[in-house]
């Protein structure tokens, strides 16, 4: 399927015009309030172009803070169910970065398996995602351990990688990035050898992915995990900026005659998640939660899934108030 | 930083203290909590400016009490949060050793909450200058402009509860967000879920906010949410003259009243 | 036909004084507008602002919030408890944004049932005036994907 | 075509209501939509997710048997926001309910084997759904021995239907309560779970044991099996976790690699010492 092109600035400039013409949104890593925020743009020189990546994860566009899954009217002895279908404008994410890009792939296996989740695949079905390669990585970015890169096409319908001589490659992965495309054929141009690698990021590995699941069944009751935890201060920042993760809960908001369902973004890190009505929680201490965030990514969702749930973006660790650097804590549980 | 590393050397080979509450190097130059056990491990500990957090979050946390008496690196706001804990008898006067470490790296040894309270008489602290010129920005902006403001930052809230989290005052285990019966404060982090939770998280923290800001240092969307704990606090300071993190023994002013408080707006 | 607008008022009053004065206004046959839904609680002291933030959140335009005068609590000081409260909540509504002409605050004695029945019409009128607090209103729902 | 909304419940008629215990309720529910009814089956062992409208969802086990058609029965005790809302329900209300969801206790498997319950206080809804749909199909299985418990006369459930198994010749009950939960007409046993089962002494041989319980019954229960002869793989219990969506989505149920809302809420005590203590 792939098919590798090249694309100017100029031409690139204009695909955004084609794109806002043609009635999709365009989301981008944008400044809002002196802050880098995936908001709409029109133009690519809205885009924020000397940047890591922003705070939050695109996950929002498929899988919102909080979104309505049905509401309902009540009376004396009868209730009526409304249910709910999301509207969705065809969206194109652009800039994100491969690492985000292949966040997606997480959400999707938990979204689908078993049973389809309707409301994110409404809203994932509208996406189609234009990745931007990585020219630089800080001390928190760590893909290239999780099985990705700073290159990586996972997750992406379009990938482009900034070229030395300007422009980009752009190489078009999926049957959504060749519509994309041909919404504007003309600004594509074939690629001709280019060095894909010449302007990408270098990010050391720092672990290996699938040494570290193996390592996990055997380091259950090991102090490190109250060790690595002991300043954690049990706040959602790491789950909620997360690209994979995709814990929620699902509250009711009512008054006496209407009500709806919604659902929202939770974390295993909130002593909340597994407290029961009793008083009862089954992880009940903060190493606990620790250890589950570090067991569901890397071990269970594994087992299940064929990958970790994760793909080194370090988000988490940028988000967190108390520095627990994922990259350094994995590095560490899988030397141990 | 040496004079530290050697105090805190000291401190935990006489067994005067179980664990040193500081700072250690992070990633990129980021200062983060550490907990220094033993008298060789001191050597992790760190002292500069950029250890601007506030530790004393940590001094209620069970899996930090367990470790026994501690020693805590004291900036004046981790200074301040101690001197309220004791205020909110969550602390005894004397279960918490400062090391009060100045600009030049000279470590005072606070002992007691009086020490503490002494101290802080000669080196106050309190509301950054860049915090009070941008509260004092807001108060002149119009009312509606200052809706339009906190409304504006408010949306970006995705109640992770970093900034209840990060709070050393917040150190309640049941809080009033988690409370569903009934359901005070929605739970998603809508609009008016959002709005409600901060409103809440300031009137909470009216009269017991040491103005440390660190919540708004925890927010990982950049909402400057201390304004609102701070100017809460800055609220009762002028009201009813008491100020938190001031003195170990201080009634809780929204707990109290004096007849004569004076207002103008009640009919 | 667009009905001219009529604000809807939610009253936190206290049972001591300010139900009691409402009942004198009732018993004394004073009429006044009808736009307010009384809330009746043990005492000022146990009107949190947690539920004025209810009602707004409900599609309230104004509130009152009355009680005992100072020094007539049935409680003895619940009045002056909730007073300091007011006095910081107040203030940070006004810091929040919040339209602060939208809560008033008032001491309503048992015997003042004229002085609750001017109150709600001065409210009613001014809220009337104002309009709807479509500000307040618009965050309903808003945020929701 | 639009997709199916997973999360929209049924809507449940509260057919019958009937106090069990103090603050514990059973519901006999049916279908509001007689199709629904007509295209609803399920397999003892598992569970749902009920509605209280205006409050929310909880979770707990059809305790009614797969044989009883038309219907579905649950048993709750008003703990918390859902539960409380559940409890002030009255006939003719409606409420919601969304499932089954989970695996099941293999019944198909156990045909011509003796079974043992062993029951704690609430915990003996999920095993009413097992007994009654053993029971129904009496000639299949060979002894059926019930030992239930309870702190008090108070909190034993469905007093009626123990009544009615005391006098059924084809199953042997024995039911406790705790030293000083007798009352003075109290005609059963006095004393805690274990030392009850450890006087049965039951034939471990060609018998399945279920348990279900509360955590301190379990611990004491499990080991003296186990000295009983029976094997990990023949003692059977039923996990209950927080749950929000029962589809194995939320995450909240997650212990070990397994999801407690698809992977369970079944479990032999083999497939359970796989899992970490988490539940």
């Amino acid at each position: 399927m792939a098919t590798t092109l090249k694309i100017s600035a100029a031409s690139l400039a204009a695909l955004f015009a084609v794109l806002g013409d043609a009635g999709r949104r365009i989301l981008g890593p944008a400044e809002v309030d002196g802050r880098i925020e995936l908001k709409a743009v029109r133009t690519l020189a809205e885009v924020a172009g000397d940047q890591i990546q922003p705070v939050l994860s695109a996950k929002e566009t498929a899988f919102p803070r909080v979104e309505r899954l049905l509401s309902y009217r009540m009376a004396p002895g009868k209730v009526e169910l409304q249910d709910y279908d999301p509207e969705v404008q065809p969206t194109v994410l652009f800039g994100l970065r491969p690492c985000e890009a292949a966040g997606f792939n997480s959400l999707d296996a938990v979204f689908n398996w078993d049973t389809r989740d309707k409301f994110f695949n409404a809203r994932r079905e509208q996406l189609t995602v234009v990745g931007l390669s990585c020219t630089q990585a800080d001390d928190a970015c760590f893909c290239t351990s999780v099985g990705g890169g700073p290159g990586s096409t996972k997750g992406s319908d379009i990938l482009l990688t900034p070229l030395p001589e300007g422009g980009y490659l752009a190489e078009i992965l999926t049957e959504r990035g060749e519509a994309l495309k041909d919404l504007a054929p003309a600004l594509f141009q074939p690629a001709n050898g280019e060095d894909k690698e010449a302007m990408l990021a270098k990010v050391e590995p720092s672990f290996e992915h699938q040494g570290l699941a193996a390592k996990l069944p055997g380091l259950f009751t090991s102090d490190i995990w109250a060790e690595q935890s002991l300043r954690c201060i049990g706040c959602g920042a790491c789950a909620f900026v997360c690209p994979t993760c995709v814990c929620f809960d699902i509250q009711e908001e009512a008054d006496t005659k209407q009500g709806q369902r919604l659902r929202c973004w939770d974390s295993c890190g909130l002593r909340q998640f597994t407290l029961h009505a009793s008083g009862h929680n089954p992880r009940s201490a903060q190493s606990e939660r620790w250890r589950q965030r570090i067991y569901h990514k890397f071990g269970y969702f594994a087992e299940r899934f064929g990958g970790p749930m994760c793909v080194g973006c370090g988000k988490c660790s940028r988000a967190c108030p108390v520095d627990m650097n994922l990259k350094e804590h994995l590095t560490q549980v899988y030397e141990v | 930083m040496e004079a530290l590393r050697t105090k805190a050397k000291e401190l935990l080979a006489q067994g005067e203290v179980q664990v040193v509450i500081g700072y250690e190097a992070g990633t990129a130059g980021v200062r983060r909590p550490c907990f220094v056990r033993t008298a060789e491990s001191a050597i992790r500990l760190v002292w500069d400016t950029n250890c601007i957090g506030n530790l004393a979050g940590y001094l209620t946390r069970p899996e930090i009490k367990r470790f026994g008496k501690p020693a805590i690196v004291a900036n004046n706001a981790v200074l301040r949060s101690l001197l309220q804990l004791v205020a909110e008898r969550q602390l005894q006067q004397d279960a918490v050793l400062a090391l009060a470490v100045a600009q030049d790296g000279v470590v005072t040894e606070l002992p007691t909450a009086q020490a503490v309270e002494d101290y802080l008489a000669i080196s106050p602290g309190g509301l950054s200058a860049a915090d009070r010129e941008k509260m004092e920005h807001l108060a002149q902006l119009s009312r509606e402009e200052r809706w339009t403001f906190w409304q504006r930052e408010l949306e970006r809230c995705i109640k992770c509860y970093a900034c209840r989290s990060s709070c050393p005052m917040c150190y309640c285990g049941h809080c009033t967000m988690d409370c569903n019966r009934p359901q005070w404060v929605s739970v998603p982090s809508h609009a008016l879920g959002n709005l409600e939770y901060h409103t809440v998280r300031a009137m909470h923290l009216a009269g017991r906010c040491v103005q440390c800001g660190e919540c708004g240092r925890a927010c990982p969307v950049g909402i400057p949410i201390h304004l609102l704990t701070c100017y809460a606090e800055e609220s009762v300071h002028r009201q009813f003259g008491q100020q938190a993190g001031t003195r170990a023994k201080l009634d809780y002013a929204l707990g109290a009243f004096r007849p004569d408080d004076k207002e103008s707006f009640i009919r | 036909m667009a009905k001219p607008f009529e604000p809807k008022i939610t009253a936190f009053v206290c049972n001591w004084c300010t139900y009691a004065g409402a009942d004198l206004t009732g018993t004394s046959r004073i009429k006044y507008q009808p736009n307010i839904r009384i809330i009746r609680l043990p005492c000022t002291g146990r009107i949190d602002f947690m539920l004025l933030q209810k009602a707004f959140a409900r599609g309230a335009d104004g509130i009152i919030v009355s009680g005992c005068h100072p020094n007539d609590c049935h409680y003895s000081s619940g009045n002056y408890h909730a007073r300091r409260r007011w006095m910081v909540f107040n203030d940070l509504m006004e810091f929040m944004g919040v339209d602060g002409r939208r809560v008033t605050f008032s001491w309503v004695s048992a015997a003042e049932g004229t002085k609750w029945a001017a109150l709600v019409n001065e409210v009613t009128d001014a809220v009337r005036q104002l309009g709807p607090y479509t500000e307040y209103q618009r965050l309903i729902g808003a945020g929701v994907a | 075509m639009a997709e199916k909304n997973i999360y929209l419940p049924y809507l449940m008629r509260v057919a019958k209501v009937t106090d069990e215990a103090p603050a514990v309720k059973t519901f006999r529910l049916e279908f509001v939509n007689p199709e629904d009814a007509d295209n609803f089956d399920f397999n003892t062992g598992q569970f749902g997710l009920y509605s209280a409208f205006g409050e929310g969802e909880s979770t707990f086990c059809i305790a009614s048997s797969p044989t009883r058609k038309g219907y579905i029965e649950c048993t709750f005790r008003a703990v918390g926001r859902v539960t409380h809302a559940l409890a002030a329900k009255e006939e003719g209300d409606i409420i919601g309910f969304r499932g089954p969801y989970g695996n099941l206790f293999p019944i198909e498997e156990w045909r011509g084997k003796n079974l043992l319950f062993v029951a704690g206080g609430i915990a003996l809804p999920p095993l009413r759904s097992v007994i009654w749909n053993c029971l129904d199909q009496r000639d299949g299985f060979r002894d059926i021995t019930v030992v239930y418990g309870a702190r008090s006369v108070a909190d034993l459930v469905y007093k009626y239907e123990l009544r009615d198994w005391q006098e059924r010749a084809d199953i042997d009950l024995a039911v406790t309560v705790d030293p000083g939960g007798e009352t003075h007409d109290w005609k059963g046993k006095v004393g805690f779970v274990p030392p009850i089962v450890e006087q049965l002494a039951p034939r471990s041989e060609n018998t399945i044991a279920i348990v279900c319980g509360p955590p301190i019954m379990i611990k004491h229960t499990l080991p003296l099996l186990e000295t009983l002869g029976f094997t990990s793989d023949c003692i059977y219990t039923t996990l209950e976790n927080r749950m929000k969506c029962g589809l194995g989505k939320c995450g909240r149920c997650n212990t070990g690699r397994s999801f407690i809302c698809k992977d369970g809420p079944v479990y032999t005590l083999a497939q359970l010492q796989e899992l970490p203590a988490e539940y």
